[in-house]
């Protein structure tokens, strides 16, 4: 299943985990997947998070398709100057 | 507020306009002739982007009031080139590549030229001081100065 | 508002007189910034740069004259005149950029009446005299009593300023003006130390030393000059002890405020350290007949 | 100087050709916003509000509406209230005040006249009654227990809320046992820090012309990074659908992340609606610093572990951004500077204060810098605790592919030991350090960005070709557009003309931030060249009779053997009989953006009487991946530097008790001039980013990171203080040199 590493103050809704896996073939999948076994984290991570995957990072990952093996980085909204 | 009647000669063409009489040069090179080449980046003499020559002295015409303008000679920009041809500065500012945004640039070369026209040559320093009421925000000022000694250098050469 | 530029100075009195109110102006660079920040326009503007008497320099037996509304930028390009007076001339190439000194007057520097204005200093080191157009002639007054403090003069209600004159300084006598700014151009003065001296046989004999932007106007300080004349010369170097006396009593003179510009504590180190350099470069001038 | 790490040959990308945009712009007929004039043009001035923080009573216009050229007078009453979880909410309180001012200067009503001079005669005229309110300045006013709300729409981002707060957001990331690292480390060295309000400083001020026609569509000519941008946000301020909006791109003259969000056009929009005349808004230099973008303020508590040998074993960093009065503040991730080494153990804490001062706005690489200036600090006083080399130590912890991010997903391909070692096989670092002065070290990287890009390339008939973008060209950037097409195409670069199309003329592009311009839209030009070129070689083989398989494209020609190749002049002037016009768009969402890092080195002196610092030499190292522009990369480069020459020596907000700004003007919000300033030596290292088709890294933002704690540093090794505070201005060294 593909991991999900959390940023610290996404914590609270895992008991601590920093990192927990969840099955699903988007990320939007994974979200949706997290938001069941830990309520209120699937929307923080919606509206208060960028994913990074791959390598890369998207400010609206929901489509994006993921592996078993795919490591998924939840991080604060990125910008720019 | 009173109007005036300003006779003078701009880029070599004699023009009349009306103007206020609080109105700055800038603003009446601006708007009641078209020459938005000066640019206003502050209105208050600090940024120079407003630089233009006035009976061949430099000046920011911000601080100029248009009444002040009647019977002079006045170089902006827009007529520094040579008909069709760049002058030598326009040239090595583009070879150099001394402009980003460009918003600096004209006032930048018009201060440029003036230091050139009473100093061909100008050490870096000299260079830097002279450009020191032209704030430019993106280049670091480096390639302005070197594409003035460039421009320097062109303009012995042609003289000889 | 209205501008006006009369041709002679009668014409300018004649139109101060008729429109209380209106100012009188050379570059306008302090001028032009105060309307921008929202001081009220004056109804009429008296542009002063066509009459031909403020706009002359001459220098005639023994004595310069200097219209008041002459650009700095006329002197400090006059060899002469940077040559007898390289201390005054480094306080006009300072103010500002050179499209500030194509514009910028000693009367205008004077007149708006900036505690830091940097000829300022420099002119009454040199004991320079204003010559100012009263209702109905002139008066002449030193430079040091013309401004009363920050935005204020003792200059009545339509008078202005002609010209300045000064003297020939002696071949032993020179000037130095330095000031501190946090840039190396395009600001205003935190501080600024003006000396004026003589040298002979290596004696520094006569010394006048004035303060800029430490008080609410330019300052002498009579204990700084006392504390160089009288100190021996030696290898072109001062007397490290009169050097230190001047520097305190330089400070000491400070009567300065927190600003944006600088605090109470630079600004009265500095005044120090500044005037020590500025005596230092005087005596070098003076020796080489600077 | 460039390093090239195995990067390939290309004919025109890397050369520096004269930029396309550059004849208008040395000739003074390059259109800024402020350059337009419409027939029939009215201009308009704002009321700003004189308190730092106040109830608006009551606005009283009546008089100002009833003064001679006065054509329409709005309010915030003019504009629809946002619902307070609306994402441009924030923006739109500071377009217009509503019920509260939140700094001095916030915009309160606005007047559109015949003349500059009519306008601002009106504002004057007009009357409101405030209620003063308790103004916050400083983040510890902001964060104290039972402190008075800054903004009372606040709610903190990140973290659980009960309500209003003057917390905008707070994040931590933490990897490894840093309490165990501390307690095993050879060396702990702990700092605080604290950095001034600094502006973007970019000379055009603001500036648009609005028209709205009686058909209800407006018209908008603005300077800013993104058209699209100031559509959308123009649209939702207003309550428009976006359809009704169309922005052309002006020239922009400057914005260093200032102009990625607007200020000005909802309010021309609606004087225009108002008054049914097109109307032009250009705000003063002293608006621009009261009431557009500063960059944060911040203060910082660092604390580094290290080994006898110079490893860095653990960083446990507090950071704290005093980001205005607003909360869509969204910088925090430029904390994540520390990531540049690999240090096993982290905890990094970063929040956001508010207080009442002008929304603070991204500035290059947000937020980067303030981190950058306290950990390169405390690592150069750890190199010279253990005599360490401060580029060695740098070399023993640099992050290099596969170690991991301060979020834990780990970089890329990057360049920082290329960057770090070509500086210490420069001539620079190589020189003696001259008598009298002494060399700071110091570097950083910013993460850069992607988003969305479109791309039209037309060919002409003539075998010209025209690349149409959606980027406002803020650097230099349509050169780079037309030397990657150039490149694709096999065409001579100056047969391309880069254009930068309005908002109905282009497909939707995202704002020119995160040094994405050539990044994404030149990918977006790179895949529309490439699909181009497909098109090229059908319709060769329709005019050679071959088979498509039989074509293949060559340095802008069309070869098959047995037969001349076709240029592409050949082709396109066979267009019509082929198939008709030969365009195609690109459009993409592009991930993959490179992380650029950059070394800086700098010599200078400090004059021990006066607190004067002198910059002697300069050099700033960065990867540019591949420097499609050589010149205009350097540009980049001393352009990032100087600005950060600024932050540490002299720039500063001055506030009065009251949250007045005292030094709104250029004479006295000290901006680096030409004489500060030696050359700017630059090193472009060039370590292809994989996932760009010529290996493109952005470079604009990176710049500006190392500067601060490049000076420090080097302040530090001429004098043996330690400046913790920015700007290190002469008072401030003089004061820290009589304490120590």
């Amino acid at each position: 299943m593909p991991r999900v590493h959390l940023m610290s103050d996404h914590r609270r809704f895992t008991g601590g985990e920093a990192v927990v896996e969840a099955g699903g073939a988007t990320v939007g999948a994974v979200i949706a997947e997290l938001e069941q076994r830990f309520p209120g984290l699937g929307d923080a991570l919606t509206h208060g998070a960028s994913a990074g995957v791959n390598g890369e990072i998207h400010s609206e990952p929901q489509y994006l398709e993921v592996d078993p093996d795919t490591d998924i980085y939840f991080v604060a909204p990125l910008t720019g100057g | 507020m009173s109007r005036t009647h300003i006779t003078c000669t701009v880029n070599g063409d004699p023009v009349d306009f009306l103007a206020s009489d609080g109105t700055s040069l800038l603003d009446a090179l601006r708007d009641e002739l078209g020459l938005t080449g000066a640019k206003e980046g502050c209105g208050t003499g600090d940024c120079g982007a407003c630089s233009v020559l006035i009976d061949g002295r430099l000046n920011c015409s911000c601080l100029v009031f248009a009444p002040e303008a009647e019977g002079t000679e006045i170089v902006t920009v827009e007529g520094i080139a040579d008909d069709d041809r760049l002058h030598p500065l326009q040239q090595t500012f583009l070879e150099g590549a001394a402009l980003q945004c460009g918003i600096c640039t004209p006032g930048v070369l018009i201060a440029a030229k003036a230091l050139l026209d009473a100093n061909p040559d100008p050490t870096e320093t000299e260079i830097r001081y002279a450009l020191a009421g032209n704030l430019c925000r993106c280049t670091g000022y480096d390639k302005i100065v070197r594409s003035v000694q460039e421009a320097a250098v062109q303009l012995k050469g042609a003289a000889r | 508002m209205r501008y006006t530029s009369p041709t002679t100075v009668d014409e300018a009195r004649s139109l101060l007189a008729e429109h209380p109110g209106s100012r009188v102006f050379a570059g306008a660079t302090d001028l032009v910034p105060q309307m921008r920040s929202g001081r009220p326009a004056p109804p009429v503007l008296v542009d002063l740069k066509k009459i031909a008497q403020l706009m002359s320099v001459t220098h005639e037996n023994g004595q310069w004259t200097i219209g008041a509304a002459t650009p700095t930028a006329n002197l400090t390009r006059n060899h002469d005149f940077t040559a007898m007076f390289p201390g005054l001339s480094e306080a006009m190439g300072l103010i500002g950029s050179d499209q500030i000194q194509n514009r910028s007057s000693l009367g205008g520097n004077l007149a708006n009446a900036s505690p830091a204005a940097d000829s300022v200093p420099a002119m009454i080191a040199n004991g320079v005299q204003a010559v100012i157009a009263t209702a109905d002639g002139t008066r002449t007054v030193p430079v040091a009593e013309i401004v009363t403090g920050p935005g204020r003069t003792s200059l009545a209600d339509g008078e202005f300023i002609v010209e300045f004159t000064l003297a020939d300084t002696p071949a032993d006598t020179s000037d130095a003006y330095l000031r501190m700014i946090p840039r190396t151009e395009m600001d205003i003065a935190i501080v600024g130390s003006a000396v004026r001296l003589t040298v002979s046989d290596n004696i520094i004999t006569d010394a006048t030393v004035v303060l800029g932007a430490v008080a609410p106007t330019a300052v002498t300080v009579p204990d700084a000059g006392a504390a160089l004349i009288g100190a021996a010369i030696n290898a072109g170097q001062i007397d490290d002890s009169a050097l230190n006396t001047l520097a305190d009593a330089a400070s000491a003179a400070c009567d300065p405020i927190d600003d944006k510009r600088g605090t109470v504590a630079y600004r009265r180190r500095v005044a120090g350290v500044l005037t020590r350099r500025a005596a230092a470069t005087a005596v070098e001038r003076a020796q080489n007949g600077a | 100087m460039t390093v090239t790490d195995d990067r390939p040959t290309y004919k025109w990308v890397g050369t520096r050709p004269i930029r396309h945009d550059g004849y208008e712009k040395v000739t003074g007929k390059a259109r800024f916003a402020a350059d337009l004039d419409l027939p029939g043009q009215l201009h308009a001035a704002y009321l700003r509000s004189p308190h730092g923080h106040a109830r608006i009573l009551s606005i009283d216009t009546a008089a100002a509406a009833g003064m001679p050229g006065v054509k329409a007078v709005v309010t915030g009453a003019d504009f629809p209230d946002l619902d307070p979880t609306d994402p441009n909410f924030d923006v739109s309180v500071n377009v217009m005040a509503r019920g509260t001012v939140l700094y001095n200067g916030h915009a309160l009503a606005a007047v559109a006249a015949s003349t500059r001079a009519e306008a601002a005669a009106a504002v004057a005229a007009i009357q409101v009654e405030y209620e003063l309110l308790p103004v916050i300045l400083t983040l510890e006013e902001s964060m104290a227990d039972g402190a008075p709300l800054v903004n009372e729409h606040n709610i903190t981002k990140f973290v659980e809320s009960d309500g209003p707060s003057n917390l905008a957001t707070s994040n931590v990331v933490e990897r490894g046992d840093v309490e165990a690292a501390f307690a095993a480390a050879d060396l702990v060295v702990e700092r605080e820090f604290d950095t001034a309000y600094v502006h973007q400083g970019y000379i055009e001020p603001h500036a648009c012309v609005v028209d709205v026609g009686p058909n209800g569509k407006a018209d908008i000519w603005a300077s800013s990074q993104g058209h699209f941008m100031v559509r959308a946000l123009t649209a939702s301020v207003l309550g428009w659908e976006t359809s009704r909006i169309k922005v052309t791109p002006a020239e922009i003259g400057g914005g260093f992340g200032g102009k990625t969000t607007i200020y000005l056009e909802p309010v021309a929009a609606r004087l225009s609606e108002k008054s049914g005349r097109p109307v032009k808004l250009v705000l003063t230099r002293e608006e621009v610093l009261r009431a557009t973008g500063p960059a944060p303020a911040s203060k910082s508590r660092i604390k580094i572990a290290a080994s006898n040998d110079g490893e860095l074993t653990a960083i446990d960093c507090w950071f704290g951004y005093v980001v205005g009065c607003t909360n869509d503040f969204a910088g925090l991730v430029g904390a994540m500077s520390v990531a540049s080494y690999k240090f096993p153990n982290l905890k990094l804490e970063a929040i956001g204060a508010l207080t009442n001062t002008p929304k603070s706005a991204a500035y290059r690489a947000p937020s980067a810098p303030q981190a950058a200036f306290a950990i390169e600090s405390v690592i150069d006083e750890i190199a010279q605790t253990l005599d360490m080399d401060p580029i060695d130590i740098r070399l023993r912890n640099a992050v290099v592919e596969g170690d991991p991010t301060a979020m834990g997903m780990p970089h890329p391909r990057i360049g920082f030991v290329e960057c770090l070692e070509a500086l210490r096989d420069s001539d620079h670092y190589r020189s003696p350090v001259p008598d009298g002065a002494a060399r700071g070290i110091g570097a950083g990287f910013w993460f850069n960005i992607g988003e969305q890009s479109s791309a039209t390339v037309n060919l002409n008939e003539d075998g010209t070709a025209t690349v149409i973008t959606g980027s406002p060209d803020i650097g230099g950037s349509r050169a780079s557009m037309a030397l990657m097409a150039a490149e694709e195409l096999g065409i001579d670069v100056y047969s391309i003309t880069p254009v930068v199309a309005d908002t109905e003329s282009v497909g939707f592009t995202d704002v020119t931030e995160g040094s994405r311009a050539t990044f994404s839209t030149g990918m977006a030009v790179v895949n529309a060249c490439r699909d181009l070129i497909e098109e090229l070689r059908a319709r060769a083989a329709t005019i050679l009779g071959v088979d498509l398989d039989a074509v293949t494209w060559v340095d802008g020609t069309a070869v098959t053997d047995g037969k001349d190749p076709l240029p592409l002049s050949a082709i396109t002037a066979k267009a019509k009989s082929t198939g008709g016009p030969l365009t195609v768009t690109a459009s993409l969402n592009a991930g993959g953006a490179g992380p650029s890092f950059a070394v800086h080195c700098c010599d200078l002196t400090v004059d021990e009487e006066t607190g004067q610092v002198t910059i002697l030499r300069y050099t700033a190292v960065q990867d540019a991946g591949t420097a499609i522009h050589p010149s205009y990369v350097e540009g980049q480069l001393q352009g990032g530097t100087v600005q950060g020459i600024g932050w540490a020596l002299n720039e500063e907000y001055i506030f009065d008790d009251a949250g007045s700004m005292e030094n709104a003007s250029f004479l006295d919000y000290r901006i680096p001039v030409a004489s500060d300033l030696p050359m700017i030596d630059t090193i472009v290292v060039e370590v292809p980013n994989p996932a760009h088709p010529y290996g493109v890294r952005g470079v604009g933002e990176t710049g500006i990171v190392p500067p601060m704690a490049t000076v420090a540093n080097a302040i530090t090794r001429a004098t043996s203080i330690r400046m913790t505070s920015l700007p290190m201005s002469p008072p401030k060294i003089l004061a820290a040199l009589d304490t120590d």
